[in-house]
């Protein structure tokens, strides 16, 4: 059954969501982590390590992408908000998650 | 079973001389407790709202309202009440400024920001105003916004079934509705009460009207005993769509312009024939063209399902989809290709000149009880020009909520208990008797309709379809319907739509017998000349004690006599260029 | 639920973190190439009052946003009134931007 | 360009029955070659089942009274042709979203247009019809703007369509939102102030996340979230100039 949102800016428009959500959950905890800088460096250390095992890598390069996605979405949104009207939008959107896939393999490649 | 309500001011109907009713009449007595009760949702239904061509109205510009009131006159062929149709003119101009200053309309404009004005078929002067090719939309949106934003007593979905005179016959006591939500009876009193309800001819088997308006108004106004008149004049529209019967969208009009910028008609053999009917060939006026579609229809000349043809493809069909947006999207989206390919089309019935006697206050023979818009006979005559129904429902529904603002004053009067009860056992007549199929009653109705007593008439074919009406009167009476819930049971309004249409039915067909020559709408082929103006008369309808009589009445040339003008000396017959 | 003001505030917001984003992005890629490290990163961060300016600003304005957004989606899914709503973005705010300035001053002091 | 032979299968349509809690029942509709989804109702109506609820008007896509939701998509149904929507033979009607079910496929559709007042969306007079019609040079960039969102039918597929109106009950819709905003840039209208507050309430303009559905399914074309934006901009302007 099609769905009245099935059309690819209600996409954009959950992954903007979505994207947000998690990074705002992740938040807390990357701070959380930073803060051992103050007085246990071997312990941000020691969490610093996990960084070589894939699986952390592969996560962190979700975030990386999260945080592209967001951001690129966000700005696609701010675009359409405050510049004239484009009837370009599908392709921005669309634009904005590839910038986002650059961004974060990027990231990736340079972190393997 | 039966609830009861008070209001001051009872409005039927949110057409344009609904909603115009009720911003007047508030304004006019702004402790009045105003309703607007009707059958669909406020602003949301009713023909008004599909006005397309737009809104005639003299502007100025070496225009004036003594043209527009003498092309009113010709083109009612001097059948109209001359004091309404003055007051039509000369108010339409009121209103259009009230519509743009007041209400918030925007009509559409020219480069140097003037209003744009077209000619309409029938006009001497481009004074047509317009927004695309949607006027109505605008017109009622914005007016509905302004009703909806004021302390307007709402009844929605509220069918008016019947007027109830008061006890001691002073006048109208109120109105009976079903809550269509419900299926509930209610009785509301009021102290004035405007019939806005919009007539509509949908009694034959292509019609334009709204599926909502089913000659409700009339109908009541026939029980009440109150005098109808004109109501053989039945406007037809050339080119309705022919799309088969099972689909609501035949029918529906495909607009005038499409002729006047250059399309051809073409009979079953595609070939082009208003050069044999008509000097002016498409370009004829509406009764014309419409009967010259019949005419070909009849010499089993006709398309596959039974109509012409309209083709627009010699005319370049990327000009066409754009000079024609709305129209070629419409038909596109139910499978036809007005640009590039051929479309087929029948007269359609549009309007009803027909209707309730009044005064150019709106008022009628009985105290309390005042009429406007398409439900008011009178202002047209035999023929209504494209352009003055809006300003009409307008103009009129405005007037009477300033008189009635005035005069409901007083106390409210106290119903004839019996009328009350036996008008809510007429509704509830179905439900005693066992379901049955009252769709193809209906089919037959309009069957009967258009072929005798539509675009071309005779006597005995009108005589024909009077004894077929009194069948299928009779046949309803016995039809019932599922009693299993009454909350919006469509099935119930169509048993009463059907009976109103009969009753009306009836009328239009016995009034057209009675007329014995063809004037505008009305077409006799036993009696094909238009007969003395000096002598011009009208007919006048009414049921009393169960008989229906017609009659006739003298027009009255209270501004100008046949072959006479208002104009002043000299000034040129038309200053439209001939396309 | 937002008003006028929360919506400037979230666009103001996302508007300043978009270079700061851009910027922290493009130090990591260069950062976790081979490897990353306490020493490394605090060696950079350590005392610089320019990476404690950048950081702290991405904090307050992360904060704002975030609690922002959540106040939304949180509207959104659980219909809370205006007035929880208010305790909760606020409460929100308070907790990113208290660990988010605590986590700045932890790397740059 | 005659019907279809007799011997076609019929259509499955499936149909919404009862008010919130119901269920869909499932008619077989003879097929035509013309036929639109109010027409499949109606058919089911007129001779299946009378008991069937629905609501039309004008049957050409101008009153904006016939909108339901047809295999989950907001639609106007007089203006969808079958073939549009059936799949492998069958189609879905149900209620439109967002609104309170009467019955059927009926909704009560108040809620959409007390946020279409609540909205500003009735036009405020600064001339009355004693003065003449203003001249308006119609190429200027605001009255291009008003005419871009004036040709809405309220129909309230947009309505449906908007998930932040099912979730945010206060807000106002992209309908009501796309009216204030050509009003916003009509140079008759003397509300200007006070529409800009109306939208920037709990339920304004600020809540929409440009989802776009509304653009997607409005069948008149229009731009809702283009209006939101307008209007996003205008009271932002506004709430600078200190006056919010
Ligand atoms: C397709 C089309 C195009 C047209 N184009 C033009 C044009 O370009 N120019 C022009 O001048 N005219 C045009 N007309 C004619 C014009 O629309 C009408 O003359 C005019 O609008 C009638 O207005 P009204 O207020 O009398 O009735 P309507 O606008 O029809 O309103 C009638 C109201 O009464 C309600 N009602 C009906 N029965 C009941 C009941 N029993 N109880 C309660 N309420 C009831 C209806 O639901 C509706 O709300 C057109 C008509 C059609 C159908
Ligand atoms: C880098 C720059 C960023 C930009 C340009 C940006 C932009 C935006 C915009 C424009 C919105 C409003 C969306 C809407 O109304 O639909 C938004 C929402 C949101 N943002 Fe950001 N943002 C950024 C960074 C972040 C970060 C770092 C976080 C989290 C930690 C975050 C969390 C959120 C959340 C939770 C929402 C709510 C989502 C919603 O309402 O659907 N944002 N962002
Ligand atoms: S904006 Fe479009 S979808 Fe929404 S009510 Fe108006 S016409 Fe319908
Ligand atoms: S679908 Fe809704 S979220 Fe905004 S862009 Fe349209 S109103
Ligand atoms: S019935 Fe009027 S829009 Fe469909």
């Amino acid at each position: 059954m099609k769905s009245h949102r099935n059309h690819p800016l209600w996409f954009a428009f959950a992954l903007h969501r979505a994207s947000g959500l998690l990074l705002a959950l992740f938040l807390p905890a990357h701070f959380w982590v930073l803060s051992y800088a103050l007085n246990d460096a071997a312990a941000l250390d020691g969490f610093l390590e996990w960084t070589d095992y894939t699986v952390v890598k592969i996560a962190e390069f979700g975030l990386v992408f999260l945080l592209a996605v967001h951001m690129f979405g966000g700005l696609r949104l701010m675009a359409l908000e405050w510049l004239p009207w484009s009837p370009h939008q599908k392709t921005y959107a669309a634009g904005a998650v590839a910038a986002s896939f650059c961004l974060s393999t990027l990231f990736f490649l340079s972190a393997v | 079973m039966l609830e009861r309500h008070d209001t001051d001011i009872l409005i039927l109907g949110s057409g344009g001389a609904g909603l115009f009713a009720a911003l007047h009449a508030q304004k006019a007595a702004p402790s009045a407790k105003v309703t607007i009760a009707v059958k669909g949702l406020i602003g949301k239904c009713g023909c008004t709202r599909m006005v397309q061509g737009g809104y005639n109205v003299a502007l100025g510009h070496g225009d004036s309202v003594e043209r527009h009131f003498m092309d009113t006159i010709k083109g009612g062929k001097w059948l109209p009440d001359q004091d309404m149709a003055w007051k039509l003119c000369e108010q339409a101009v009121v209103r259009v400024r009230e519509l743009e200053n007041e209400i918030g309309c925007f009509f559409d404009r020219n480069p140097d920001g003037s209003v744009h004005q077209k000619a309409f078929a029938g006009q001497t002067f481009d004074r047509t105003v317009h927004k695309g090719d949607l006027t109505g939309i605008e017109i009622i949106n914005r007016l509905m916004e302004q009703v909806l934003s004021r302390p307007v007593e709402r009844l929605q979905e509220h069918r008016a079934i019947g007027l109830i005179p008061a006890k001691d016959g002073s006048g109208l006591s109120g109105v009976l509705f079903i809550d269509m939500r419900t299926g509930r009876f209610r009785f509301v009193r009021a102290k004035a009460v405007l019939m806005a309800t919009g007539g509509g001819p949908t009694m034959y088997k292509y019609h334009t009207p709204s599926g909502d308006k089913t000659m409700d108004g009339l109908a009541m106004a026939l029980r009440a005993g109150l005098d109808l008149r004109d109501m053989e004049m039945v406007q037809f529209h050339p080119t309705g769509l022919l799309a088969g019967e099972h689909t609501k969208m035949t029918g529906t009009v495909l607009e005038e312009g499409l002729r006047g910028a250059g399309g051809h008609l073409l009979n079953g053999a595609e070939q082009r024939f208003m050069y044999d009917y008509d000097e002016r060939g498409e370009r004829a006026t509406r009764d014309i063209v419409s009967r010259a579609i019949y005419a070909e229809m009849r010499k089993s000349n006709a398309s596959p399902r039974g109509g012409v043809f309209i083709s627009m493809a010699h005319l370049g069909p990327e000009h066409v989809a754009q000079k024609f947006r709305g129209m070629v999207k419409r038909c596109s989206d139910c499978g036809f290709d007005l640009a590039g390919g051929k479309v087929e089309v029948v007269p359609t019935a549009h309007y009803h000149m027909g209707g309730v006697v009044v005064d150019p206050d709106t008022r009628t023979a009985m105290p309390g009880l005042y009429v406007a818009g398409e439900d008011a006979g009178g202002a047209h005559g035999s023929n209504r020009l494209g352009g003055n129904g809006v300003a009409n429902s307008t103009v009129y529904g405005g007037v009477a909520g300033d008189v009635m603002g005035k005069e409901a004053t007083g106390a409210l009067r106290d119903p004839d208990e019996t009328i009350l009860d036996a008008e809510i056992a007429r509704a509830s007549h179905p439900f005693a008797r066992k379901p049955g199929n009252i769709h193809s009653l209906r089919t037959a109705l309009q069957e009967a309709m258009w072929q005798d007593a539509g675009v071309m008439r005779t006597q005995t074919g009108l005589e024909r379809c009077i004894a077929r009406l009194h069948e299928i009167g009779a046949e309803l009476m016995e039809i019932g319907v599922d009693d299993s819930t009454r909350a919006f049971n469509l099935t119930w309004h169509d048993w009463l739509n059907l009976r109103s249409l009969c009753d009306i039915s009836e009328v239009i067909a016995e009034a057209a017998l009675a007329r014995e020559n063809s004037r505008g709408a009305h077409y006799r082929e036993d009696f094909p000349d238009e007969g003395d103006m000096e002598t011009s008369y009208f007919t006048v309808a009414h049921r009393r004690d169960g008989i229906l009589d017609v009659g006739r009445a003298p027009v009255r040339f209270t501004i100008v006599r046949p072959g006479e003008t208002v104009l002043p000396d000299g000034e040129p017959e038309t200053m439209v260029a001939a396309e | 639920m937002l008003g006028v003001r929360l919506y400037m505030l979230q666009r103001l917001t996302a508007l300043i973190m978009a270079p700061l984003v851009m910027g922290h992005i493009a130090v990591m890629i260069y950062a976790v190439q081979g490897g990353l490290s306490a020493s490394e990163i605090l060696g950079r961060t350590q005392g610089s009052l320019l990476w404690a300016v950048f950081y702290g600003t991405f904090a307050v304005a992360v904060a704002l946003h975030a609690a922002i957004g959540l106040r939304t989606i949180i509207h959104e899914t659980m219909g809370l009134g205006r007035s929880s709503l208010a305790v909760l973005t606020s409460a929100l705010f308070v907790v990113l931007a208290g660990m988010g300035l605590y986590a700045v001053y932890a790397v740059t002091a | 360009m005659t019907d279809l032979p007799p011997d076609t299968a019929p259509l499955r349509v499936s149909v919404w029955r009862g008010a919130k809690a119901g269920a869909f029942e499932t008619f077989d509709v003879p097929m035509q070659e013309s036929q639109t989804v109010l027409d499949l109702v109606a058919w089911i109506q007129q001779n299946a089942d009378p008991t069937l609820a629905y609501r039309y008007a004008c049957r050409v896509g101008m009153c904006g009274s016939c909108a339901m939701m047809v295999n989950g998509v907001p639609r106007w149904t007089c203006r969808t042709h079958v073939s549009k929507v059936m799949r492998g033979g069958t189609v879905q009607v149900a209620p439109l979203r967002n609104l309170p079910v009467i019955k059927d496929l009926a909704v009560d559709m108040d809620p959409f247009f007390d946020k279409w007042t609540e909205a500003g969306g009735a036009f405020f007079p600064t001339k009355s019809r004693a003065d003449a019609v203003e001249p308006i040079l119609p190429e200027t960039p605001a009255r291009q703007e008003a005419d871009a969102a004036i040709e809405c039918i309220n129909c309230a597929v947009c309505y449906a369509a908007c998930d932040v109106v099912s979730a945010n009950p206060d807000y106002l819709g992209p309908a009501a939102l796309n009216r204030a905003w050509s009003l916003v840039n009509d140079v008759k209208d003397g509300a200007l102030d006070a529409r800009l507050t109306a939208v920037s309430g709990a339920g304004g303009c600020h809540n929409c996340h440009s989802q776009q559905g509304c653009v997607a399914h409005c069948p008149n074309e229009l731009n809702p979230t283009a209006s939101i934006a307008g209007l996003k901009r205008a009271t932002v302007r506004a709430a600078l100039r200190g006056k919010s």
